[in-house]
């Protein structure tokens, strides 16, 4: 039988001044399963939290509720004093009749028979209520770091430097990512490789970290605390553990002329190769579908090269199993192909080139050694015209977002070109300039009134090329007529995409992603670095455009999360999950599309001997966050959630 | 005529916005109607229709399905899944003959507390001139007298 | 040689094989005008089977039998189009395996049945999109459309005389290859959300609870409204109700086999005009 | 010489005894539905149908009825029975299988417990019974040894004329005299033939069956299983049976008060003997056909001497998959011995 005490708050004269509160009692007492009834001037003080407690005790109550403020301001307080009588702290409900009732109502009469009503449904909910425990799940201590870019590498140190394991997964040969092919960074034009290379040594060096390259993540299973990773490690067919990285293997390489991709193809590289002269870790990989012995099996002169005879042309790809309690995604992006504006002749024309290739160019480890030289003809280009906006901010051929880095990123290129070629000539078309950010206005200023660079409010219509020049050709939308403009090189700021296997990949991990491919983050304003799976997070770009210092603030901040959850041994959660009932679930798994936290599986339901008889619904109580969707969702009834049970929630309504 | 009528309204709200906004229209000291009773839910997506159901058996002449802003959503995604429900059934609802002024539908964040209490006194006005749902409270009238069969 | 005998002759070549160890199809009924499903396990059992335009009956509800494909092996079953998209959404609500099922598919036009080809239901796409491109029943929406134009409380009037009837037998549920829940929500008691009583309250609120867990699954078969012993236009309904998916959502029922259901899914940009 | 009705004086008998505080009922088609409700006038009766599509028995034992209101209060409980009120009531134009289908309920109703909510409606109402001249496909009355102008469970027996105008009336009972008092002016004597009743073919041997079913082996046998094998399970033939009367009861209400309900319940359902603890002994659709056909034509037999089944055909005619009783006991016929 259900003992229900109800305690009614004056809250001083807030409550009482508008509702009769003996009436209310009075009629509150008469209800079926009330044991005891009072009131008080003020419930949450300590001797009316003692008086909760005593009556609990004394008259063995199973359930409480105390009509006062919204729950959202005590529901906390009184539980705990619930818990402290003794008494599961889920066995109580509030009865809102402050901020939904005597606050907002004039007449005494009306808000007092609301405050009955209120009272009475909430009397025959708690009856219902069952006493909930907090859901511990135990968490491996570990965390897994995908993506080895300056934000995967912040998070992995941050969190190692906290004294907890890591492991780094980079599916290129060496970590560093985008970053290190960046010439200087703005708005400081520190050299990008001198600021990141320490850092990507001491990730390696690490002892709590280990570094994976040329590694990919194949299969996440499992879900907070409990994940399980499959990574494939590329046959590399160089020893990691004997190879010095001397190089000798690189100069007598006979395929010298493959493009580079970290170059952006203005370089060449050989089938074996390291990415880049700082690469991490300095251990070349064999380009099997360039090496000539994997052709056809003649040459070798590597292996032969190699005087520790670190060349393994057998080594087969393996899969590693790894078991991680946390996952922080920094998986980066990639730039948009721009041949799709064939106006602009990217593709066409060797001399319209995009800002990586730029970056490239005036880096000092680059092809030209830092000399800004066009591609077509390695002349010192005495005109060069830089296009924002391509791509970016354009909903009929590009993407409808900013990539929130080329306005910066063009500022510095001028002002790059201004220190190295002296005497030349800018001109940028752009749409805006933004600018928000330390430094970041200052920075753009410069390049305009230190550096001259030429900005011009407007669109380019057209690029043809005509003896020897690129002629381009646009609008100054300030002035209002139309520009031409002979350039020697043509810049393009190229939007900033996901990596275009992220939609593929974010199904490994069982996350969101938008339209672009983009992750999704849990909410965009509370919960930017988590993902709604608990216990994966996001860093860096592949969650949207981000710069350097973003991209490593969201990384410390991910490394945050990952150390909270690695705080405890358990994780503690809110009992307010959902729960399946077996017997009746159809097994339809509509609850499983539906849910935004994919913490609903499958599950087997065997006989005996083991044998499957029917699948149903799971819920992993470590992912579910509580919020139902399932529950209305099914039609048979089958999926109920804990604290607000269908029960619950009828006995409510069929008492208003 | 006596007494104008006081029709009842049913609420059915998520506590992260709808019942914070309540809140807040509280701490406001702002003024409404009192016809509505609140039920408290963690999510829209927790809403059921069953509950729409049970309001309008329990003699609803009107009721108020509430919670969080398009991308607003404590989880993310419980209210998009709870639009979706909510057109289809709205639709049902509107098909059967039951007037789809009675049951509204809202978004109402946290920080909305002056939209609460404004809606809370147009619905209870529409609600008002609507008249009590008697169509629908006859259905239960008619099981509660003997049969006549 | 006509759709029946070639069926008769595939369907008996199947059985002999042991390709499929069932057939479900329709044979004679205790009319001439009347065709009854059947269930043929031998080549020779094969001859009763007929197939002509009396034959109406979406078959696929047989196929969430209990322990029917537990076993692994294939069943063949009669089609026509909304049939073979029950299938689809039993696909992709996970209640079959489509691998172990053999389609006869055929569609009735002017009278009379004729074949279409192809044996699993994938190889259907064409049909379904076609059923999709011609659109809903135009006479349901014509009828539909009369109600809307009522004003709500004659509708209200309508569906209460049409619901007074109900004897809840529940031989709309029972026929629906959709009704698959081992516990109906209408079985379910603690709490009692839909009142079991055939009273007209209990009567709205079946079945508007069983229009809404079809909305979006429906493929008009039509089996609720003629199987309905006191003949509730249930099809007026159901045809709202696909309707209303169609134009919100672009969803029509049954189109893949892994087609994700309407309602647990969502667009950000879903209409939303009525909510304020 | 016998006492005729003529159509035309339908009107003022109708008027009669509905001022004799009778009201009268008759099959009417009313929202796409034939059934029996209250009529006016001739004009509003459908007699022509060979059956309407629902049974008299919806107005004896109703599909949900209530039996008591209660209000919860703090330490108990009040309640009130609700019985339905004293209502005369004319049945005109019942078929025999339909007025069979009362007489065959009668036993049931009270052999040990005497069903006041059955009872009290039966001994108020008048079965005015029209012979059968048209059948069709599924009449199955003569199967079950009645006959389409059997007088079972009927007060007054109307035959319609050969020339179509009206009916012979024969009252069979003290009521059926009683009710033909206030007409007796619009009766007039009259040597008009009778029409023919239906020719309604024998399609089994009900005997034969009785035989089967009693047999202990047939209970285990796999017939069940084959021949209920298209059954969906739902209850169309069960609830439009004029003989069906199985019942479930159900508390309907809120927080603070209820109406305890009689609701009619289908052996076809599986939830029909489902056990709390999850366990259900007609656990297939085989077990709970069987149990339908073994309860009309083996155990009530047993109980109170009679077949439940009157013939009307319904099951058959109305089921969603051209199932009935005519084709089980058919097939039970030529079962081999």
């Amino acid at each position: 039988m259900a003992k229900i005490g109800v305690f009614v708050c004056h809250c001083g004269e807030n409550i009482a001044s508008m509702v009769d509160t003996a009436n209310l009692v009075a009629a509150i007492s008469e209800h079926p399963g009330v044991e005891i009834c009072t009131e008080y001037k003020y419930f949450c003080s300590d001797p009316g939290q003692e008086t909760v407690k005593r009556a609990i005790r004394e008259h063995g109550l199973t359930g409480v509720v105390v009509a006062a403020c919204s729950p959202r301001m005590h529901e906390q307080t009184f539980r705990k004093a619930c818990a402290e009588a003794g008494l599961n702290p889920y066995m109580l409900e509030l009865a809102n009749i402050r901020e939904q009732c005597s606050w907002v109502h004039t007449d005494k009469e009306e808000a007092t028979e609301k405050a009955i009503e209120i009272t009475r449904s909430l009397v025959e909910k708690v009856k219902r209520n069952n006493g909930l425990y907090p859901i511990s799940v135990p968490v491996t201590r570990r965390a897994m770091v995908i993506g080895g870019g300056i934000a995967g590498i912040q998070a992995a140190l941050d969190i190692a430097g906290a004294g907890r394991e890591v492991v780094l997964v980079e599916r290129e040969p060496s970590i560093g990512g985008h970053m290190s092919q960046i010439s200087e960074t703005f708005p400081t034009l520190d050299c990008s490789q001198c600021i990141l290379t320490p850092r990507m040594v001491e990730a390696v060096q690490h002892p709590n970290i280990k570094v994976m390259t040329y590694s990919e993540v194949e299969e996440v299973d499992g879900f907070i605390g409990n994940f399980t990773v499959k990574v494939r490690r590329k046959a590399r067919y160089v020893r990691m553990e004997t190879c010095t990285g001397c190089g000798d293997c690189i100069q007598k390489c006979p395929v010298k002329k493959i493009p580079s991709e970290f170059e952006c193809n203005l370089g060449n590289r050989t089938a074996i190769y390291t990415p880049f002269a700082q690469a991490v870790p300095n251990v070349p990989v064999i380009d099997r579908s360039r090496c000539t012995y994997f052709k056809n099996g003649k040459c070798a002169i590597c292996k032969k090269t190699c005087q520790i005879d670190s060349i393994d042309f057998d080594m087969q790809d393996t899969i590693e199993s790894i078991e991680v309690g946390a996952i922080v995604v920094a998986t980066g992006f990639q730039l948009q192909d721009t041949s799709l504006y064939g106006e602009y002749g990217y593709g066409r024309y060797k001399d319209v080139i995009t800002g990586l290739h730029f970056e490239r160019l005036a880096s000092a480890s680059g092809p030209t050694a830092g000399k800004i030289r066009r591609p077509s003809d390695g002349k010192e280009p005495e005109t060069v015209v830089f296009i924002q906006c391509a791509g970016s901010r354009d909903v009929s051929k590009g993407v409808r977002y900013c990539s929130k880095i080329c306005c910066m990123y063009t500022a510095k290129h001028a002002m790059l070109y201004a220190h190295k070629v002296h005497g030349g000539n800018t001109k940028i078309f752009y749409m805006d300039i933004r600018a928000a950010g330390k430094g970041y206005d200052e920075f753009t200023r410069r390049a305009i009134e230190e550096d001259h660079a030429g900005y011009v409010r407007g669109r380019v219509s057209k690029i043809f090329e005509e003896n020897g020049k690129l002629i381009v050709r646009g609008a100054d939308m300030l002035l209002g007529r139309p520009v031409e403009v002979e350039a020697d090189m043509v810049v393009l700021a190229t939007a900033m995409v996901p990596q275009p296997d992220a939609k593929d990949f974010a199904k490994v991990l069982g996350i969101g992603y938008d339209e672009y491919g983009f992750f999704n983050e849990a909410h965009l304003k509370l919960r930017p670095v988590e993902t709604a799976t608990a216990g994966i997070y996001l860093a860096g770009a592949c969650q949207s455009p981000k710069d350097i210092p973003d991209s490593v603030s969201q990384a410390s901040a991910a490394a945050a999360k990952v150390l909270g959850l690695f705080s405890r041994e358990q994780l503690e959660r809110e009992p307010v999950v959902a729960m399946v009932g077996e017997s009746t679930c159809a097994g339809c798994w509509g609850c499983v599309t539906a849910c935004p936290y994919n913490a609903i599986d499958h599950k087997d339901i065997t006989d005996r001997n083991g044998n499957v008889i029917k699948r149903v619904a799971s819920v992993n109580p470590g992912l579910c966050q509580g919020c139902g969707t399932c529950v209305s969702f099914c039609r048979s009834n089958s999926i109920d959630l804990a604290g607000f049970t269908e029960k619950q929630i009828f006995a409510e309504v069929m008492a208003l | 005529m006596s007494e104008p009528f006081e029709p009842k309204i049913v609420a059915f709200v998520c506590t992260y916005c709808t019942y914070a906004g309540a809140d807040l229209a509280g701490t406001s000291r702002m003024k409404y109607a009192s016809n509505v009773r609140i039920v408290r839910l963690p999510c829209t997506g927790r809403i059921s229709p069953m509950f729409i159901l049970k309001a309008l058996q329990k003699g609803a002449d009107g009721v108020l399905v509430s919670g969080c802003h398009p991308g607003d959503c404590h989880f993310a995604q419980g209210n998009y899944h709870a639009r979706r429900r909510w057109t289809v059934f709205r639709a049902l609802l509107a098909f059967t003959g039951i007037p789809e002024q009675r049951i509204r539908f809202s978004w109402i964040s946290a920080a909305e507390g002056a939209k609460f209490a404004e809606l809370i006194n147009t619905l209870t006005e529409d609600i008002r001139k609507l008249g009590p749902f008697e169509q629908y409270h006859e259905l239960q009238k008619v099981i509660e007298t003997q049969s006549t069969y | 040689m006509g759709i029946q005998e070639q069926y008769i002759s595939e369907a008996a070549g199947l059985l002999a094989s042991g390709a499929v160890k069932l057939v479900i199809g329709y044979c004679e009924g205790s009319t001439p005008d009347r065709r009854r499903p059947v269930f043929v396990r031998t080549p020779a059992e094969a001859e009763r089977l007929m197939l002509d335009g009396a034959c109406v009956a979406n078959l696929s509800t047989y196929l969430i039998t209990e322990g029917l494909l537990s076993d692994g092996k294939s069943v063949a079953v009669f089609l026509k189009p909304d049939g073979i998209r029950s299938i689809n959404i039993l696909a992709a609500e996970a209640q079959i395996n489509p691998e172990q099922v053999v389609i006869f598919g055929f569609d009735i036009e002017n009278g009379q049945a004729r074949t279409l080809a192809g044996r699993k239901a994938s190889d259907f796409t064409s049909v379904v999109e076609a059923a999709k491109a011609a659109g809903l029943s135009a006479d349901l929406q014509k009828e539909s459309e009369r109600l809307v134009q009522m004003s709500a409380e004659e509708r209200f009037e309508y569906w209460k005389e049409q619901f007074s009837k109900c004897i809840k037998c529940y031989a709309c549920r029972q026929v629906c290859p959709m009704c698959y829940c081992r516990r109906c929500i209408v079985d379910v008691n603690q709490p009692q959300w839909v009142n079991t009583s055939s009273h007209t309250l209990g009567n709205f609120e079946w079945n508007i609870v069983r229009a809404f867990h079809l909305a979006g699954r429906c493929v008009a078969c039509g089996g609720c409204d003629r199987s309905c012993p006191v003949n509730i236009p249930l099809r007026l309904i159901n045809h709202r109700m696909a309707k209303e998916v169609l134009d919100a959502f672009d969803y029509y029922a049954g189109e893949s086999t892994d087609q994700k259901p309407v309602l647990a899914t969502f667009r950000q940009d879903d209409p939303e005009t009525f909510i304020l | 010489m016998s006492r005729i009705l003529l159509k035309n004086k339908l009107d003022d008998c109708i008027a009669a005894w509905r001022s004799a505080g009778f009201s009268v009922l008759a099959p009417v088609r009313r929202s796409d539905l034939s059934r029996f409700d209250e009529v006016e006038r001739s004009t509003d009766m459908a007699l022509d149908l060979v059956l309407p599509e629902r049974t008299i028995k919806d107005h004896f034992f109703p599909q949900t009825e209530p039996l008591i209101k209660y209000k919860i209060k703090k330490h108990d409980i009040d309640s009130q029975e609700m019985l339905p009120p004293d209502m005369k009531r004319v049945f005109f134009g019942v078929r025999p299988c339909d007025a069979s289908g009362l007489a065959i309920d009668d036993p049931l109703f009270g052999w040990d417990y005497k069903d006041e909510y059955w009872f009290k409606r039966r001994d108020n109402a008048v079965i005015v019974t029209i012979a059968c001249t048209a059948s069709d496909d599924f009449c199955m009355c003569t199967s079950v040894k009645l006959d389409p102008d059997s007088t079972k469970g009927s007060d007054v027996m109307l035959r319609p004329l050969q020339n179509g105008n009206g009916w012979q009336v024969e009252a069979l009972t003290d009521r059926g005299n009683a009710l033909l008092g206030p007409v007796a002016s619009f009766l007039q004597e009259g040597s008009e033939a009778p029409a023919p009743v239906a020719s309604v073919p024998v399609r089994f041997d009900v005997d034969r069956v009785m035989e089967w079913l009693a047999d202990p082996a047939s209970f285990e046998s796999h017939f069940w299983k084959e021949i209920s094998l298209r059954c969906i399970g739902c209850g169309s033939c069960t609830f439009l049976c004029p003989t069906c009367h199985c019942f479930d009861i159900q508390d309907e209400g809120d927080t603070f008060s209820g109406i305890r309900r009689k609701n009619w319940d289908s052996c076809s359902f599986a939830m029909f003997t489902m056990h709390t603890s999850g366990h259900n002994p007609r656990n297939t659709q085989s077990t709970r056909w069987r149990q339908r056909i073994m309860h009309k034509f083996n155990y009530y037999r047993g109980k109170f001497g009679v077949n439940s089944c009157s013939g009307c055909g319904r099951c058959t005619r109305q089921c969603p998959v051209d199932m009935g009783i005519t084709e089980t006991l058919q097939a039970i016929t030529n079962l081999p011995k």
